[in-house]
C-alpha cells in the first residue's frame, strides 16, 4: 500500500448533516491540498469517507468496513454522539486510534483518558458552560435570571443540567429549562415560555438549529433579554444576519472575520474546490486536518497503528492562530491542555460581528 | 307433513327484532326450524332475509328477542362461538378468500373441527400431522361430493363466480354443521348447474338429515325441493305452509312473485 | 410443487412436505453445505455482510408473518427491535445478566409490547392500524432515551459478547452459525405455523374478517397470536442484533429501519416466506452494492464529494422501478424462472402460491 | 394569549400539510408518506426561484408555487399512475421510495447547510403585535391565512361539484370507477397536484419563518396524527385533527413536558381511534355486511 | 357461428375470434365471435365457467387485472377497435359495464353511486336519476342509505341504474337477475325494451335464467367451454331440443322437477 489509509464515518447527509458535513469537506479540502504538497513522509493521504446519516448501524458498518477491508491506520468519526459505541466498539476490538473531528469529545479523551480515543473538536463538555456562565456573571448588572435550552438528545441534555447546577453556584436563578425536541415545527411555544418564566439571560448548548431558532422565537415574541450560545460553524453568517446585539456567541475557533494568513488560505482552497459550503464553516474541519496531517507526519513509513497511536500520544498541534493556542496531546490527555476561548456579538455601531472577550483560557484537568 | 311436526326442534327464533340506527330491519320475528326440515325463507329485495340469517350466525345481534339452537341461547354470542356450535353457512355474493386455493378455504372452513395448539403447530409435532392428514381427507371427500375435486388447488380468484358459490357450499359443508343457513345458492347458476345443487342439497338432506334454511329467490327450485315456505316482508312475518299454498297465496304474489307467470310445481 | 413430469403424490402426507422430490432434496443438501463453508471462504467483509442478511432476516420473516400474511400492516418493527435490544442492555448493565436470561426476556417483553398494540387492530384496519403502531415506536423510543439519559450513556450502552456454555461470541465466524440457526429455527418455526390451522387462520383474517368470523374463526384472538409470535420473535431478533453489534442506542431504531423492513416484505413478496428471506437480502446488500456501482462506474465529478446523496438517490431510484416493473416482488422473478425452466421449451404454467 | 396564537400557528402548520395527505388518500387510499418531501421541495424550489427572481418577490414566489403542482402532477403521472391496482402497501412504499430519491436529490443540490429564503426575497420577517402583548411573525400570519385561504377553496371545490365524489369513488373501486366513465387520470393528477401545491406553500411559509434545511421534512411526519385524528379522508377532519394536536402539543409544552410533545400526539390518536376507528370526521371504509 | 353477412352493417359492436388468456397460459375463450345490432337487446347464455363473464370483460376493458388480456382477435365498437383499451376510454365511448361482483361504490350513498360518473350537465343529470328512481322506486327509498349496507338485490338494481345514468350506448350486464326478488325480475323484464326504446341503447347481457332472457332479446348466443356454440333469434333458440333440455329445464312434458333430477346424474361420491 502506498499511502497512510485513514477511515472516516460521518454524517454527509440525514437530520445533523448541517453540522458535520462542512467539517467533513474541510477536511477533506484540506487533505487533498496536504497530498498536491507531496503528502506527508513522501506519502499520500488517503482519507477515505463513509456517510453514516448520524446513525449507528451505519457507523459500525463503515468501521467494519474500515477495520477488516481497508487496514486503516486511523478511524475517524465525525457525526452524531449516537454513532459513538459502535466505532468505540470496533476500534477497540482492531486496537486502531480512534480521532472525533467536529464531533462532541465523549468524556474518555479527558484526563485521564482512555488509550485509543483523541478529540479536536472545539466545544468541550463542562468547560463551555463554565465560559459561558462566567460571562454572563461578568456582564450582567442586574441579578440573573436563567433559561436554559437544550434539545432533546443526551449530550445537549447533560450539559445543560450541568449548566443549571453550576448557575446556581454562581448565584444565578434558574427560571427555566426547556428541552426542545428534534423534530419541531415551531419554535415559538418554546420561546414563549421562556418568555414567561421572566428570564432575563438564556444559555443554550445544542445543535444550532435549537440554539438560533429559539432566539428567533424570542425575539419575535418582543423578549428584550440577553442570550448566549455556543458558536457552532453556522455562528458568524448567522451573527451578521440577525444583526442582534443582545445574541452573543462563544466559541473557541477564531472567525474569518479576522482575516488571519490561515483564513485566506482556506479561502483559496475553498474557491479552488468549489466547495459547497460557505468559507467560514470551514474552520473546524481544517483544524482536524491539521491534526490528522501532523499525526500521520510523526508516524514513520510505513505506518502501522500502533506507531500511529504512539504518535497521537504526544503530539502538539500549531493551529496557526485558529484557536487561542496549539492543540496538545498527552498520554493522559487526549483533549488538549487548554481551551482557550472567545466571545463575540453583533455591534451595531460598527455594523460587525465583534469580539467582546478576547481568548480565555481554562487548564483541563 | 305431519311426521315433520313431530319432529324435535332444531332453532327457535323468538320475537327477534334487528335495528341499525333507527332503521327497523326486523320486526317481531319468529320462527322454528325442525329437525331435519328443509325451510325455504323468501321475500322481496331488502326484505331481511340475509339479515335473518345474519343474526342467527351470530353477525348482527338482534336489539330484541331470543334465538336458541340446542338450549343455548344464541344472541350475544360472538360469531366464531356460533360457527364452533355446529352453525354453518353459505353467503349471497360467495365471499370467498381469494388469496387461497379452493383446498384451503374448505379447511378455513373446518377451522372450528380442528383441534391443534400453535406450539404444536409451531413444532409440526406428530399430533399436528396426524390432524391436518385426518381433516384433509374429509375435504378431500367433500369436495369430491360437490365434483370440485379437479379445482383444489387452483387459487380461489381463479373460478368463475357459480364455481366459487359452489365451493362456498362445500366450505359450509366442511363445518360439518348442525344446522346449515344456505343465502341464494343458486344465484349465479345456471339451469344443469341449479339440479347438481339440488341434488346436493337433497342428498345432504336424506342423508344426514340436517335441517336448513333456505333463503332463494328461484320459485320452481323452492316449490320443487322445500318442505316449508316462510315469507317475509319488509321484515316481518307474512305467512308460512307448505309451498303450494304460499306459493297460491294472493299475498304472497303481490308482494313478491308478482303475475302469475311462476309455475309452482 | 409437482415439479416433474410422472411425479404424483398418494398420500396426503406427501403434500404436507417440504422437500418432496429427489431434486429437491440433493438442492437442499448443496444449499446446507455451500452455508457451512461459506463463513470459512468468505472474507470478513462478506462475512460481516451474510450476518447483517441473517439477522435482518429474522425480523423480515416476523414482520411477514404479520403483514403479509395476517394482513396487519405494522410501522412499529423498529420500536420492536429496540424493545428487545434495550432489554438485553438494561439487564446487562444492571444486573449483568447473561444472555440465557436476556434473550427470553426480550422475548417476553416482545410478546407484552405485541400483545398491547396488537389490541388497536381489534378495532382499526389499514393504513390507520400502521400509524397507530408508529406510537409504538415513539413510545419505545422515548423510553429508551429517558433511560441513556437519567443513567448517563449518552452515547450508547455497551455491551458485551455474549458467552454461551463458557464459549465466548465474539468472532465473525461464531456469530454466523449462530445466526444462521436463529434464522433457520425462525423460518421454520414460521413455515410450520403457515401450513397448520393457525396459518390459514390468519391467511383467512387478512381475506375477508366477518367471513373467517362466521366460519369459526376466533379472529381477535389470532390477530393478537399474530401480533404477540410476530413481536416477540422481532424482539428477539433485537437482543440478537445488541449483542452482535455489541451496543445499543435509540439512535439505531429509527423509522427508517421500520420502513426498510417493510420494504424487504414488499420488494421481497407480500405473502411469501422465500420473499422475505430475499427481501432481507436485497434490502441490506444493496447500498453496498450501490457503492461498489458507485466504485467502477464513471461519475460527473460534481458529484464525487457527494457520493452519500448519489446513493441515496439512487437507492429511491431502484426501489421505484422495482415497485413499478416487478410488482410481484423478488419472488415473482423466482418462481418465474422456475417456471421457465421447469416448462422449457412450453408456455409457462399457471402461477400458484 | 400568545398560547393561543402558538397554538393556532401551530395547527395551521399541521392544516396545510394535512390537507395533502387527505387529497391523494381520497382518490387512492394511499397515504402518501412523502409528503414531507413535497413540502421540502416547495420550500428548496422557493428558494431556487428566490435567488434568479429576487427582484419580484411575488413572481418567485408565484413560479414556485406553480411548480410544486406541476411536480405533484409529474408525480403522479410518471409513477402513480402504475401504482394503481397494486397493493396499497405496495403503493405506499413506492412514495416513501419517492421520498428517499427527493430527499437525495435535495442533498445533491443544495447541500445539508440552512438557507433562508425570505431573505433571499428580501422580505423581512417582521413581528407584528396582535391583541396587546400577543406577538405573530409576519410569515407565521402568512401560513394562517394560506391556510384558511386552500382550505375554503377546497371545500367550495369540492361542494360545488361533483369531483368530491368522484374522487372518493376512484378511491373505493378504481376499476368501477373507470366503468362509471370517470376519467381516473384527471382525478388523480389533480389530487396529487393540489396536494403537492399545498404542501409546497407549507413548505415555503415554514422555511420563510424559520429556515430551510433538509431536517424540514420531519415536520411532514408530525403532521400525520392530525390526519388521523380528523379521518384520512375528510378536509374537515384534517382541520379540527390539526386544531386538537395543535393545542394539545402546546398546552403540553406550556404546562407539563415539552418532551411528551413528540410523544403525545400519538397517544392522542391511539385513543381517539379507539372510539372512532376511521377518525373524527372519516367515512367508515371496511364494510362487513355480508 | 356464423352471422349473415347483411346484418354486419347495423352492427355496432363486433367481436371477431376474441381469445382471452388469465395469466398468459389459462385461455379462458377461443373464438368467440358476436355482435350486437343497434338498438338490439342480445342474451348470451352459457353454462358456468364457460367464459360469459370474461367475455364482458374483455369488451369492456375490464382485463388488466388478474394479469389477463386478450391474446387474439378483435373487438370493433362502431367500427373502433377496442381490445385491450383503458376502461375509461371504453367507457368514454360508450360502453357501461354492470359487473357481476363489486358492483357499487360501497361507501358512498345510494344517491352519491348515482351522481359518481362522468361528468355531464346538471339538468340531464337530475332528469336521469329521477327516470332511475322512476325504474326502481326501491332505491328512491334509500336515497341516503350508504351502498355498502344494501341487500344482494337492492345492489343489483343500483348498479343497473347507476349504469343508465351513465349515458351508454351499449350497456354490458352480467348476470341481469342476480339476487332479484321474481316480481322484480319480471318488471324488469317488462321495462327493459321500453328502457332500450326510450333512451336508444344497445344491449348484451349474461343471464343465467334462460325463460327470461329469451323472453327480453332479440337475438341469443350459447357459449360453451369458451366457444360460441350456437346462436339464433328467439324463436329458434327457443325451439331448440338442447336448449329446451339443458337451458330451460324441460323435460318429457312440461317442465323437469327438481326433485325428479336428482339421479340422473348418477355420483359414487359419499358424503361424511
Ligand atoms: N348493517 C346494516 N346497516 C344498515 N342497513 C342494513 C344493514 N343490513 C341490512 N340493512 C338493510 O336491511 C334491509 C334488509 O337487508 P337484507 O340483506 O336482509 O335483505 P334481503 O332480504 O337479504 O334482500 P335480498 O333478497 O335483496 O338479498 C335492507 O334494506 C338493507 O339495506
Ligand atoms: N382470474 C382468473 N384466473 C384464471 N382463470 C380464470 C380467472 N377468472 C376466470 N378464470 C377461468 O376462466 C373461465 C371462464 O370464467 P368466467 O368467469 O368468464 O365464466 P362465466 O361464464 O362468467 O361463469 P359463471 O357463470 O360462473 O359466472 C373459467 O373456467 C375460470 O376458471
Ligand atoms: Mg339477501
Ligand atoms: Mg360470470
Amino acid at each position: 500500500q502506498e499511502a497512510y489509509v485513514v477511515g472516516l464515518t460521518g454524517a454527509l447527509t440525514g437530520p445533523v448533516a448541517g453540522t458535520y458535513a462542512p467539517v467533513i469537506e474541510s477536511m477533506k479540502a484540506y487533505i487533498d491540498q496536504v497530498n498536491l504538497r507531496g503528502g506527508v513522509n513522501g506519502k499520500p493521504i488517503k482519507l477515505l469517507i463513509q456517510d453514516n446519516q448520524g446513525e449507528p448501524s451505519k457507523a459500525a458498518a463503515d468501521a467494519k468496513k474500515f477495520l477488516s477491508q481497508d487496514h486503516v491506520v486511523m478511524v475517524i468519526n465525525s457525526s452524531a454522539s449516537s454513532t459513538y459505541a459502535p466505532v468505540i466498539a470496533e476500534t477497540k476490538r482492531a486496537h486502531v486510534p480512534l480521532f472525533f473531528a467536529g464531533a462532541v469529545c465523549p468524556k474518555e479523551v479527558f484526563p485521564p483518558a482512555e488509550e485509543l480515543q483523541f478529540c479536536s473538536t472545539s466545544f468541550a463538555a463542562q468547560y463551555d458552560s463554565q465560559m459561558a456562565l462566567a460571562f454572563i456573571k461578568e456582564t450582567a448588572k442586574e441579578p440573573v435570571k436563567l433559561g436554559l435550552v437544550a434539545m432533546a438528545i443526551p449530550v445537549s441534555r447533560g450539559e445543560i443540567d450541568y449548566a443549571e447546577g453550576l448557575s446556581k453556584t454562581l448565584g444565578m436563578t434558574p427560571v427555566e429549562k426547556q428541552i426542545v425536541p428534534p423534530p419541531t415545527p415551531d419554535y415559538t411555544p418554546f420561546s414563549t415560555k421562556l418568555k414567561e418564566a421572566g428570564a432575563n439571560w438564556v444559555y443554550s448548548w445544542a445543535p444550532w438549529v435549537t440554539e438560533i431558532k429559539t432566539v428567533e422565537g424570542l425575539r419575535k415574541l418582543g423578549w428584550s433579554g440577553r442570550y448566549i450560545a455556543w458558536a457552532h460553524i453556522q455562528a458568524e453568517e448567522d451573527l451578521a444576519r440577525v444583526k442582534d446585539s443582545d445574541f452573543y456567541v462563544v466559541g473557541a475557533n477564531a472567525l474569518f472575520q479576522d482575516n488571519l494568513p490561515v483564513h485566506s488560505e482556506i479561502r483559496e482552497v475553498a474557491k479552488k474546490a468549489n466547495l459547497t459550503y460557505p468559507v467560514q464553516q470551514l474552520a473546524e474541519g481544517w483544524v482536524s486536518g491539521m491534526v490528522l496531517e501532523q499525526a500521520l507526519r510523526a508516524t514513520a513509513w510505513p505506518p502501522t497503528a500502533e506507531k500511529v497511536l504512539a504518535s497521537m500520544s504526544s503530539l502538539k498541534v500549531d493551529t496557526k492562530g485558529l484557536r487561542g493556542g496549539p492543540i496538545e496531546w498527552t498520554k493522559s490527555n487526549h483533549f488538549r491542555t487548554q481551551q482557550y476561548y472567545r466571545v463575540w456579538h453583533w455591534d451595531t455601531t460598527k455594523q460587525a460581528v465583534t469580539r467582546v472577550k478576547d481568548w480565555t483560557s481554562y487548564v483541563v484537568k | 307433513m305431519a311426521e315433520q311436526d313431530l319432529a324435535p326442534i332444531a332453532l327457535t327464533l323468538d320475537h327477534l327484532f334487528l335495528e341499525f340506527g333507527g332503521l327497523s330491519v326486523l320486526q317481531n320475528l319468529s320462527l322454528t326450524l325442525r329437525a331435519g326440515e328443509l325451510l325455504a325463507l323468501i321475500g322481496p329485495n331488502g326484505a331481511g332475509k340475509t339479515s335473518v340469517l345474519n343474526c342467527i350466525c351470530g353477525i348482527y345481534r338482534p336489539s330484541r328477542g331470543s334465538i336458541r339452537f340446542a338450549e343455548q341461547q344464541l344472541v350475544g354470542r360472538l360469531p366464531h362461538h356460533i360457527a364452533q356450535l355446529g352453525i354453518a353457512r353459505t353467503f349471497q355474493h360467495g365471499e370467498m378468500f381469494q388469496g387461497m386455493t379452493v383446498l384451503e378455504n374448505l379447511l378455513v372452513g373446518r377451522h372450528a373441527r380442528i383441534r391443534t395448539g400453535v406450539f404444536g403447530e409451531a413444532l409440526f409435532s406428530r399430533a399436528v400431522r396426524a390432524q391436518e392428514i385426518l381433516h384433509r381427507r374429509r375435504v378431500e371427500e367433500i369436495l369430491d361430493f360437490v365434483e370440485l375435486s379437479a379445482f383444489r388447488h387452483r387459487p380461489m380468484a381463479s373460478l368463475s363466480f357459480a364455481q366459487q358459490k359452489l365451493a362456498g357450499f362445500a366450505r359450509a359443508l366442511a363445518l360439518e354443521p348442525k344446522v346449515l343457513l344456505l343465502d341464494e345458492p343458486s344465484a349465479g347458476l345456471n339451469r344443469d348447474a341449479r339440479e347438481d345443487l339440488a341434488r346436493f342439497i337433497l342428498r345432504i338432506k336424506h342423508e344426514t338429515g340436517i335441517p336448513m334454511i333456505w333463503v332463494e329467490h328461484d320459485m320452481q327450485m323452492v316449490a320443487d325441493l322445500s318442505d316449508r315456505l316462510y315469507v317475509l316482508n319488509h321484515g316481518e312475518y307474512l305467512t308460512d305452509g307448505a309451498p303450494k299454498e304460499v306459493l297460491s297465496d294472493p299475498k304472497v304474489i303481490a308482494a313478491y312473485l308478482g303475475g302469475a307467470k311462476h309455475e309452482a310445481a | 410443487m409437482p415439479s416433474s413430469s410422472g411425479y404424483f403424490r398418494t398420500h396426503y402426507d406427501q403434500d404436507l412436505r417440504f422437500i418432496d422430490t429427489r431434486t429437491q432434496r440433493y438442492c437442499l443438501w448443496l444449499l446446507l453445505a455451500w452455508l457451512a463453508i461459506y463463513p470459512f471462504l468468505a472474507t470478513e467483509m462478506l462475512l460481516d455482510l451474510a450476518n447483517q442478511v441473517l439477522l435482518a432476516s429474522v425480523g423480515a420473516i416476523a414482520l411477514m408473518l404479520l403483514t403479509g400474511f395476517a394482513g396487519q400492516v405494522s410501522l412499529g418493527h423498529a420500536g420492536l427491535l429496540a424493545a428487545g435490544a434495550f432489554t438485553a442492555g438494561i439487564l446487562f448493565k444492571e444486573f449483568a445478566a447473561p444472555v440465557w436470561v436476556t434473550l427470553p426476556a426480550s422475548a417476553a417483553i416482545g410478546a407484552v409490547l405485541g400483545l398491547l398494540f396488537g389490541l388497536p387492530s381489534l378495532r382499526l384496519r389499514g393504513l390507520y392500524l400502521a400509524v397507530s403502531t408508529l406510537a409504538l415506536h415513539f413510545i419505545v423510543a422515548y423510553l429508551g432515551g429517558e433511560y441513556e439519559a437519567k443513567r448517563g450513556f449518552s452515547s450508547g450502552i455497551v455491551i458485551d459478547p455474549p458467552v454461551l456454555f463458557g464459549w465466548v461470541l465474539d468472532s465473525a465466524q461464531a456469530w454466523y452459525f449462530v445466526l444462521l440457526a436463529a434464522s433457520a429455527g425462525t423460518l421454520l418455526l414460521a413455515a410450520n405455523l403457515l401450513r397448520s390451522k393457525t396459518g390459514r387462520a390468519w391467511r383467512a383474517i387478512h381475506d375477508r374478517e366477518a367471513v373467517a368470523e362466521a366460519l369459526g374463526v376466533n379472529v381477535p384472538a389470532h390477530k393478537l397470536l399474530a401480533f404477540v409470535i410476530s413481536s416477540s420473535l422481532t424482539a428477539m431478533a433485537g437482543c440478537l442484533f445488541a449483542y452482535f453489534r455489541g451496543f445499543v442506542s435509540v439512535e439505531a431504531f429509527t423509522l427508517f429501519l421500520s420502513i426498510q423492513y417493510v420494504a424487504m416484505v414488499i420488494v421481497g413478496g407480500m405473502g411469501s416466506l422465500l420473499g422475505a428471506l430475499l427481501g432481507a437480502a436485497f434490502v441490506v446488500l444493496f447500498p453496498y452494492g450501490i457503492e461498489w456501482a458507485m466504485a467502477i462506474l464513471p461519475i460527473p465529478t460534481r458529484w464525487s464529494g457527494m457520493v452519500f446523496a448519489v446513493d441515496y438517490a439512487a437507492f429511491g431510484l431502484v426501489m421505484i422501478a422495482f415497485l413499478l416493473f416487478e410488482p410481484q416482488g423478488l419472488v415473482g422473478i423466482w418462481r418465474r424462472m422456475q417456471n421457465y425452466f421447469l416448462l422449457w421449451p412450453f408456455k409457462q404454467q399457471l402461477m400458484r402460491k | 394569549m400568545q398560547t393561543l396564537i402558538n397554538i393556532l400557528v401551530l395547527a395551521s402548520i399541521y392544516a396545510l400539510i394535512s390537507c395533502g395527505y387527505v387529497l391523494i388518500y381520497r382518490v387512492s387510499r394511499v397515504l402518501n408518506l412523502a409528503h414531507g418531501e413535497f413540502m421540502m421541495l416547495g420550500a428548496y424550489g422557493l428558494l431556487a426561484t428566490a435567488s434568479s427572481f429576487g427582484a419580484h418577490p411575488f413572481a418567485a414566489v408565484g413560479v414556485a408555487s406553480v411548480m410544486a403542482l406541476l411536480v405533484g402532477v409529474a408525480i403522479y403521472f410518471v409513477l402513480m399512475r402504475h401504482m394503481t391496482g397494486e397493493s396499497v402497501l405496495a403503493a405506499v412504499l413506492c412514495t416513501i421510495a419517492v421520498g428517499i430519491l427527493l430527499r437525495g436529490l435535495i442533498t445533491l443540490t443544495w447541500g445539508a447547510q440552512q438557507h433562508y429564503p425570505m431573505e433571499q426575497l428580501g422580505w423581512v420577517n417582521s413581528s407584528i403585535s396582535v391583541f396587546g402583548d400577543a406577538r405573530i411573525s409576519a410569515a407565521s400570519l402568512g401560513l394562517i391565512i394560506a391556510t384558511a385561504v386552500c382550505y375554503s377553496g377546497l371545500f367550495l371545490f369540492l361542494r360545488y361539484t361533483r369531483w368530491g365524489i368522484q374522487m372518493r369513488a376512484a378511491g373505493q373501486n378504481p376499476l368501477l370507477a373507470a366503468q362509471r366513465g370517470i376519467r381516473l387520470n384527471g382525478i388523480y393528477a389533480l389530487a396529487w397536484g393540489l396536494a403537492t401545491f399545498t404542501g409546497g406553500i407549507a413548505g415555503m411559509l415554514i422555511a420563510c419563518d424559520s429556515g430551510l434545511q433538509t431536517t424540514i421534512v420531519t415536520i411532514g411526519l408530525k403532521a400525520f396524527p392530525a390526519t388521523l385524528v380528523g379521518g384520512l379522508d375528510s378536509l374537515l377532519g384534517a382541520l379540527v385533527g390539526s386544531l386538537i394536536i395543535g393545542t394539545a402539543e402546546v398546552l403540553l409544552i406550556n404546562y407539563v413536558d415539552p418532551l411528551l410533545s413528540d410523544v403525545a400526539p400519538f397517544f392522542i390518536l391511539l385513543v381517539m381511534l379507539i372510539f372512532r376507528p376511521w377518525g373524527l370526521f372519516g367515512t367508515r371504509e371496511e364494510i362487513d355486511r355480508v | 357461428m356464423s352471422t349473415p353477412a347483411t346484418l354486419k352493417d347495423k352492427a355496432i359492436l363486433e367481436v371477431d375470434k376474441l381469445e382471452v388468456s388469465y395469466h398468459r397460459v389459462v385461455t379462458a375463450i377461443q373464438g368467440v365471435t358476436l355482435e350486437v345490432r343497434r338498438g338490439q337487446i342480445v342474451a348470451l347464455l352459457g353454462n358456468n365457467g364457460a367464459g360469459k363473464t370474461t367475455t364482458l370483460r374483455a369488451i369492456s376493458g375490464f382485463l388488466g387485472i388478474d394479469d389477463a388480456r386478450v391474446s387474439e382477435g378483435t373487438v370493433r365498437f362502431c367500427g373502433k377497435d377496442i381490445a385491450n383499451r383503458f376502461p375509461h376510454e371504453v367507457a368514454g365511448m360508450g360502453i357501461v359495464l354492470v359487473p357481476e361482483r363489486d358492483k357499487v361504490f360501497e361507501n358512498l350513498t345510494v344517491q352519491e353511486n348515482l351522481e359518481a360518473n362522468s361528468p355531464r350537465q346538471s339538468s340531464t343529470l337530475s332528469r336521469m336519476q329521477e327516470a332511475v328512481y322512476a325504474y326502481f322506486p326501491l332505491l328512491a327509498r334509500l336515497r341516503g342509505r350508504q351502498a355498502g349496507y344494501l341487500s344482494g338485490g337492492e345492489r343489483q338494481m343500483l348498479a343497473i341504474g347507476a349504469a343508465l345514468m351513465c349515458g351508454p350506448e351499449l350497456l354490458l350486464v352480467d348476470e341481469l337477475s342476480l339476487g332479484l326478488a321474481p316480481i322484480i325480475v319480471e318488471e324488469l323484464a317488462e321495462r327493459l325494451r321500453a328502457i332500450r326504446d326510450e333512451l336508444g341503447l344497445s344491449i348484451l347481457l349474461v343471464e343465467q335464467n334462460a325463460h327470461v332472457a329469451l323472453e327480453i332479446a332479440d337475438y341469443g348466443y350459447i357459449i360453451e367451454n369458451g366457444r360460441i356454440v350456437m346462436d339464433g333469434d328467439r324463436e329458434r333458440l327457443t325451439g331448440h331440443q338442447d336448449i329446451q333440455e339443458f337451458y330451460l329445464g324441460a323435460g318429457g312434458s312440461g317442465r323437469r322437477n327438481y326433485r325428479d333430477v336428482k339421479q340422473y346424474r348418477r355420483s359414487r361420491r359419499w358424503y361424511g
